[in-house]
């Protein structure tokens, strides 16, 4: 993009994809790559934690740093990695399942103890990897194999996360690769924890959420709404609009004290993970228990 | 025989058992003896029945032994439910304020507690020190080393100073009312030894290492592991989490090694049972990690404030898959300490998790030794990338070496990324579906199983060399084995023990070594179905003559093994 | 109550409790003692199941069925008794940490799938049996042995649960038995998911929230608000509503389909528990393989 | 010999490889052949390369064989990576509209799929159907079977009259243009046997169990147990329910099981890590419990649409704490059935629970059966309380008996009421703080253990009486054990085999008398470290002479046995 950049979009280049032709997959890696270029990180700054799924996949496709957990357990294992190096751009990424069914309980404290990371949800309402199961999301009466007198009330993450007073809660779209790549920025560039959910058609498995269907509903926030992210209750009211109009950009946001700063019984102010041992300390320990 | 005192105090919940029972062991501990105390008590936080043992000697001791020679009874239920325990010339302690229908006569020695509180020190609530100052002075413990004590304890201002008055009041009052006990405790020199529990020396281990990272969620026993590595964690920069629940305790760890530190967790067998998953992940992504367990009776949640060794094969076989491990299972307060370290070592070496598999007797008695030698302590990081070497760009977080162990770097690393995954990977991390490429992922991680073993400790042995009949055991019933052993052959048996602490890669050549002599042998297990005999014979197929088991919740005591041994051999004796 | 009453209290008699004298879980089980009498069930028509915490040992002090799991574990075995036998009123029992932080990601989705149970949580923000550690729902900046800088945001059930869309939101005090008592009922009654968080003083480690802490604060919202419990933008706001007045009552509810009658693959019009097995259905399924 | 015929199909994902397949395997065992067809599919959705593999035989089939008769190449990799694999005389069909630079000769049979089927079908997409025509022609199976079958499934409207008229021509145009293979189908009975895989033996079996509540979460490769459960809930009267994870699943089947109906869950070694905790739950409990575990490389993520049997000692270990459980290891579709049954009436006999313990060759690997015989099926709920006995208002959940086993009975039955804990209990359930309780509650449920073993079947044996060689396995590789046997027989060596199904309690005195006999012993695995052989020596110190392992992620076959043994008995051969 500018033309002095030494960071350009071919550092990032990963290995070959796994996904189907077509998927809403592709447009998250495009966002994502363009962001991390457009803020000039180098690859070996940032880190990307991943779960189980069609979306965990995604840091093998991207030049950086890359830890790929389990399903559902990638937020507990980012925020860490945070901890010991607040150096590294920490970037958590799963799908709606991983992170709303199976990692459901760490997305709730994830979002209250504010690790300063960013969390992209591909959510396409569904489970891709496994071959077209309901997930958290899928609206109701959704039907698939395993409910086949449709899905229940789906959860909503954006209400969640404005509930568990997240400091960063947005949605974007895979189909708005540019408002996504910005989302991503901002998200990144946020002090504190922050949530793009990302509408993403899974063009396999869900025939009801496809890109038309998305993009006859999706309208961006700033543009055509003067939404206020700042203020709680209108966030709330926000995040309730599903149907007809699905809106997209930053929900909510506020500043408050990150977990690293402010809980942790150590000021951060030089990364963990360069300390050596300290043996001073432990004598004088041991002395406590005579 | 030498000096062996017990002491006891019992009472419910709340009513200091743990406090006063603490401040005995350590005033025996500032004597310069060697000290043994543990607590029983239940899932409560108020009343119910609970009692503190403390035993004081000339020299080491790991366990406890039956009988009682003083008892401080805070309540009726500690009289009805301990005399029983007394020793012919024991004596026990009462509040004849509280047990009024209590004759105090011959070694029922009744002191109004409460109104010496009240009186002295203008406060019922100190009926405690009170008790202390009476117990100083029935066993001869030094009254100004409690006082000092005291003052530590409470501080230099107006509590501590009651405190003390406190002390006097009782000394005091048993000075003039009774004679001291026959077991009195003569002047110790003054040693200054350590007084920790088996959860102290984990923690001290642990920083003494170089841990900078741990996620925990409380659970009995091991919660003070998480606490006080977070009263700690300012000084020695260790960051410390209390997480939503296991699962995240574990990831949390996984994450900060993968990012380049130390990291630990601490559960019980319940919160394990979560951390299995993370686990497998830590095998797959060969990322050093340092998991305490510290077991207590299961199945589920069973009995929470006791003791079991129920864990071992669970653990040994937890996650699905294959993968190396490390489990030590330390066996006196010392080993839980050094074990630690070398806990931290071979995870970084190896690149593996290790198991440091403790229970709740072992977590929670508290024991003298003297202070731990810190020069002794070395940091080995194993094998650790250095930039160019292979060429920058291409550094393999898994590179297919000779050992099976490849270099680790951290992200953050300027010119390299590091990448890793739970599925099944190339060198570089990346997840395959290649047939060739998996079996030789799988040699690569299995590998190490045989190198890290040749770091593994042959079990100690105790006892004559030659005897006909050996003790077998495994973490904290070392102490109580030992003691057998001890009696045993004073009574004129010929028997020894061989006792694992370092179990896993199990030491299969040095075991064979060690029990290749024909005698009998003998297993003792806190649990139900011996765990370890069936490990013995998966690993070396050497069967035991029988097991000596206990599985009622409460560790395992000489007298018991005495006694279920002798019962064992019965028709040879 | 009633002077024809077939029920007494006296039938719900249980065993011996190991609560510290003073605890507010007293006051909990009282009004679930008197709601049960009150709606004239018996013993055997109610199943309490409990995790693992002070909260945990309940339905050992009360004459019904009980089913006492694990830590955190409660609510999907509950749904799922409610499922196989809904003649059964079931409830469901825990502490803050067991079902906002271990069990957080069961709360999540049973909320979602409405099943028609009624969970009681003894919410002490402190973890009592454990000794005094800091809860999920631990004010902010509560010192505990584990959070030595303060605990960080609280989890917020009545807003999460309201973002969760759950049907029957509500917020109890053990100190006012009577209103308690009503609320459990009306948790029962409900045709849905109940949820009744209860303010409950633990006396030995929560020296913050204290009886008189709570008792300053709280107000009854049927009585001094003319709060609209259908609203849900409203109940929302009101769930922010945590300092100097603490509103107890219901903050929402709505009907919605219970999962047992809506979204289960069999209509449940007789309890599966009492069903014999019917060979002849599978004869004619072993047919389709030929 | 025999026949036996090996087809496969190659293609990438979404191509259609899975349907063509199953569909040929279909048409044989209409023409009353036995059949045994296998997939091999990447972690992926679309791409990549894929094939499915179908062996025909006359007689008794249950492996996969290595050398290919026909292939089906979808696509230009199906040619590139499978000509190797072909016998000599075998042939490729592929499609000449798009793998355009190979020449159609000799044994490669271009066809031109795609314009056939736009020719006369009117659909491009009806290209595989043209193929399935040809290979109908080429190995002479019957067309109107194939017809027939294509109804079936695509329904009798214009799609499936259209799929008819692709497989006509299909079959023409191979008339017209290619002999027929040298191995071809001879026109069969109409047996009308079964063709199901492990999986669907699962399901039928519990529903013929009366299994009336699932709770899972999808994981590979079991997911279609709790699809196939939900696809019949309806009509069976069962419910099901995806749950929000594998914790949540194993809870609710425990409540589901404690409210009074047989109760089940299913999913990967991964998914089972998260369980673990329920598994303790239910054993404490006394909870009924069939955990269907379909194992896949691991550890971790691993190789998730691969095979592997690495799980064996985590199950059977799985779970702080000490309790009975049962596990079987299905060898044969038919076991996956009556094996499913029999895990029902266990579990509830003894209020246990039972593993069904599969790997992802047998889970999707299909089978042809005679129709199961449901008269056998005989459904045993154990010990229920029955009102009065004891006595009204006194009963006991956990009575302590002296089998071990309490009558069960469910909450909402008038007059009493049902307690139990994850706790340490009395017999009412409470929980209890009392060592004698605790001790007689442990030994209550470990007597189980020797109870629940006499109902173990010995293992199953093959092969001559007398043999020189005993090769072992368990679960899924019998069918390439056997296969093994009969090639090593057939070439002069003697060689038996034995092979578990029925696993846990060990059938020790079973075992111990079949492997009396003194002859070489190896034990054939699907991991790297031997767990039978370890189990089989824990057990009874049996030493095997070697281990034949494979650890690829892919099964094993009887050539890969044959040739492993020839190298491990080399010297001697
Ligand atoms: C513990 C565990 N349970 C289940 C699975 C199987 N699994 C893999 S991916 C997946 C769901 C994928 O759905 P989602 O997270 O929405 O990702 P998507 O594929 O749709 O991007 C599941 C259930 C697993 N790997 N681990
Ligand atoms: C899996 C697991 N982790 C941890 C524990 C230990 N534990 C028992 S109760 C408890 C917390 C209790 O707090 P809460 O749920 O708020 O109940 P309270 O005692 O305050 O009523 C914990 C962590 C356990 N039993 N199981
Ligand atoms: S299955 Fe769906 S989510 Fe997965 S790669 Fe294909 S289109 Fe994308
Ligand atoms: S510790 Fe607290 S919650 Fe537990 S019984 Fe005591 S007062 Fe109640
Ligand atoms: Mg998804
Ligand atoms: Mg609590």
């Amino acid at each position: 993009m500018v033309a002095t950049a030494k960071v350009t979009q071919k550092v990032y280049a990963g290995g070959p994809t796994a996904w189907c032709p077509g998927c809403g997959n592709f447009g998250i890696l495009s966002a994502l790559k363009k962001a991390l270029v457009d803020l000039q990180l180098e690859p070996h700054q940032v880190l990307m934690v991943s779960g189980i799924g069609q979306a965990g996949k995604l840091p093998h496709y991207i030049r950086t740093n890359g830890l790929n957990v389990l399903h559902g357990r990638t937020l507990p294992a980012a925020a860490a990695a945070k901890i010991v190096n607040h150096d590294l751009v920490v970037i958590a990424v799963g799908g709606d399942g991983d992170g709303y069914g199976e990692g459901g309980n760490h997305f709730l404290h994830a979002m209250r103890r504010n690790h300063d990371i960013t969390y992209l949800v591909h959510d396409n309402q569904i489970y891709g990897l496994t071959k077209g199961q309901a997930s958290p999301t899928s609206d109701e009466g959704f039907i698939t194999k395993t409910t086949i007198k449709g899905a229940v009330d789906p959860i909503n993450p954006m209400a969640l996360a404005i509930a568990s007073n997240a400091s960063f809660v947005a949605r974007g779209f895979s189909g708005d690769m540019e408002h996504l790549s910005g989302l991503i920025k901002a998200g990144i560039q946020h002090k504190g924890f922050a949530l793009i959910d990302i509408l993403q058609p899974c063009v396999t498995f869900n025939r009801k959420n496809t890109h038309a269907w998305y993009r006859e509903r999706v309208y961006r926030l700033d543009q055509e709404s003067d939404h206020d992210p700042a203020d709680r209750t209108t966030a709330f009211t926000k995040s309730l609009e599903w149907g007809d109009r699905i809106p997209i950009g930053v929900l909510y946001r506020q500043e408050r004290p990150v977990f690293e700063d402010r809980f942790l019984p150590i000021t951060v102010d030089q990364p963990l993970v360069g300390l050596s041992p300290e043996p001073g300390g432990v004598e004088s320990l041991l002395d406590e228990f005579v | 025989m030498a000096l062996d005192i017990n002491l006891m105090v019992g009472g419910e919940a709340g009513q200091g058992v743990q406090s006063i029972g603490f401040i005995l062991a350590k005033l025996a501990a500032r004597n310069g003896y060697e000290v043994f105390a543990d607590q029983d008590y239940e899932s409560r936080i108020r009343g119910g029945h609970n009692f503190f043992r403390v035993r004081i000697c000339a020299s080491d001791v790991g366990t406890l032994t039956e009988k009682v020679d003083l008892l401080i009874a805070l309540n009726k239920d500690s009289v009805l439910l301990h005399s029983q325990e007394m020793r012919a010339d024991g004596m026990m302690i009462y509040d004849n304020d509280a047990v009024k229908d209590l004759a105090s006569e011959g070694n029922l020695l009744g002191i109004p507690l409460q109104t010496l509180a009240k009186e002295k020190a203008g406060n019922k609530i100190m009926s405690n020190t009170v008790a202390l100052g009476a117990v100083a002075y029935l066993i001869a413990l030094d009254l100004d080393r409690l006082k000092e004590l005291l003052l530590e304890r409470f501080g230099p201002g107006e509590t501590g100073e009651k405190n003390t008055i406190a002390a006097q009041a009782g000394f005091d009052h048993a000075r003039e009312h009774f004679e001291m006990t026959a077991r009195r405790v003569p002047a110790g020199s003054n040693g200054r030894k350590m007084l920790l529990n088996g959860n102290e020396a984990i923690v001290l281990g642990a920083l003494a290492a170089g841990c900078r990272f741990m996620a925990g969620y409380p659970m009995t026993p091991v919660t003070p592991i998480l606490e006080g590595m977070t009263e700690n964690a300012t000084r020695m920069k260790v960051a410390t989490l209390q997480a939503e629940d296991e699962i995240a305790a574990m990831l949390m760890a996984i994450g900060a090694s993968f990012a380049g530190v130390r990291a630990m967790t601490a559960t019980s067998g319940g919160g394990f049972n979560l951390m299995v998953e993370g686990l497998g992940l830590a095998g797959m992504t060969e990322t050093p990690l340092v998991i305490v367990e510290g077991q207590r009776p299961g199945p589920a949640t069973g009995l929470p404030t006791r003791t079991e060794q129920g864990d071992l094969l669970f653990l040994l076989h937890a996650a699905h898959g294959e993968f190396p491990r490390v489990l030590f299972a330390p066996s006196t307060v010392e080993e839980n300490f050094w074990l630690t370290v070398k806990a931290f070592n071979l995870a970084e070496k190896y690149q593996i998790p290790v198991f440091i598999l403790t229970d709740h007797h072992m977590a929670t008695s508290y024991w003298t030794a003297p202070k731990f030698d810190l020069s002794q302590v070395v940091i080995d990081h194993g094998r650790i990338y250095s930039p160019g070497v292979p060429v920058d760009g291409d550094y393999r977080r898994h590179l297919l070496s000779e050992d099976g162990i490849s270099p680790r770097a951290f992200p953050g690393t300027k010119g390299i990324v590091v990448f890793t995954a739970g599925d099944e990977h190339d060198e570089h991390g990346h997840i395959i579906e290649d047939a060739g490429m998996r079996a030789a992922m799988v040699e690569k991680r299995l590998r190490k199983t045989d190198l890290v073993r040749q770091e593994i400790a042959a079990p100690k042995t105790y006892g004559p060399e030659k005897a006909d009949i050996t003790l077998l055991g495994w973490g904290s019933t070392f102490g109580a084995i030992r003691e057998a052993v001890d009696r045993l052959c004073h009574e004129g048996m010929n028997v020894n023990c061989c006792h694992f602490a370092e179990i896993w890669p199990f030491p299969v050549g040095a075991v064979e070594e060690v029990l290749a002599k024909g005698n009998r042998k003998y297993m003792v297990e806190n649990n139900a179905t011996g765990q370890m005999a069936q490990l013995l014979r998966a690993q070396t197929c050497i069967r035991v003559d029988g097991c000596i088991l206990k599985y009622d919740g409460r560790p395992i005591s000489p007298r018991f093994i005495v006694d279920q041994l002798k019962k064992e051999v019965g028709a040879v004796w």
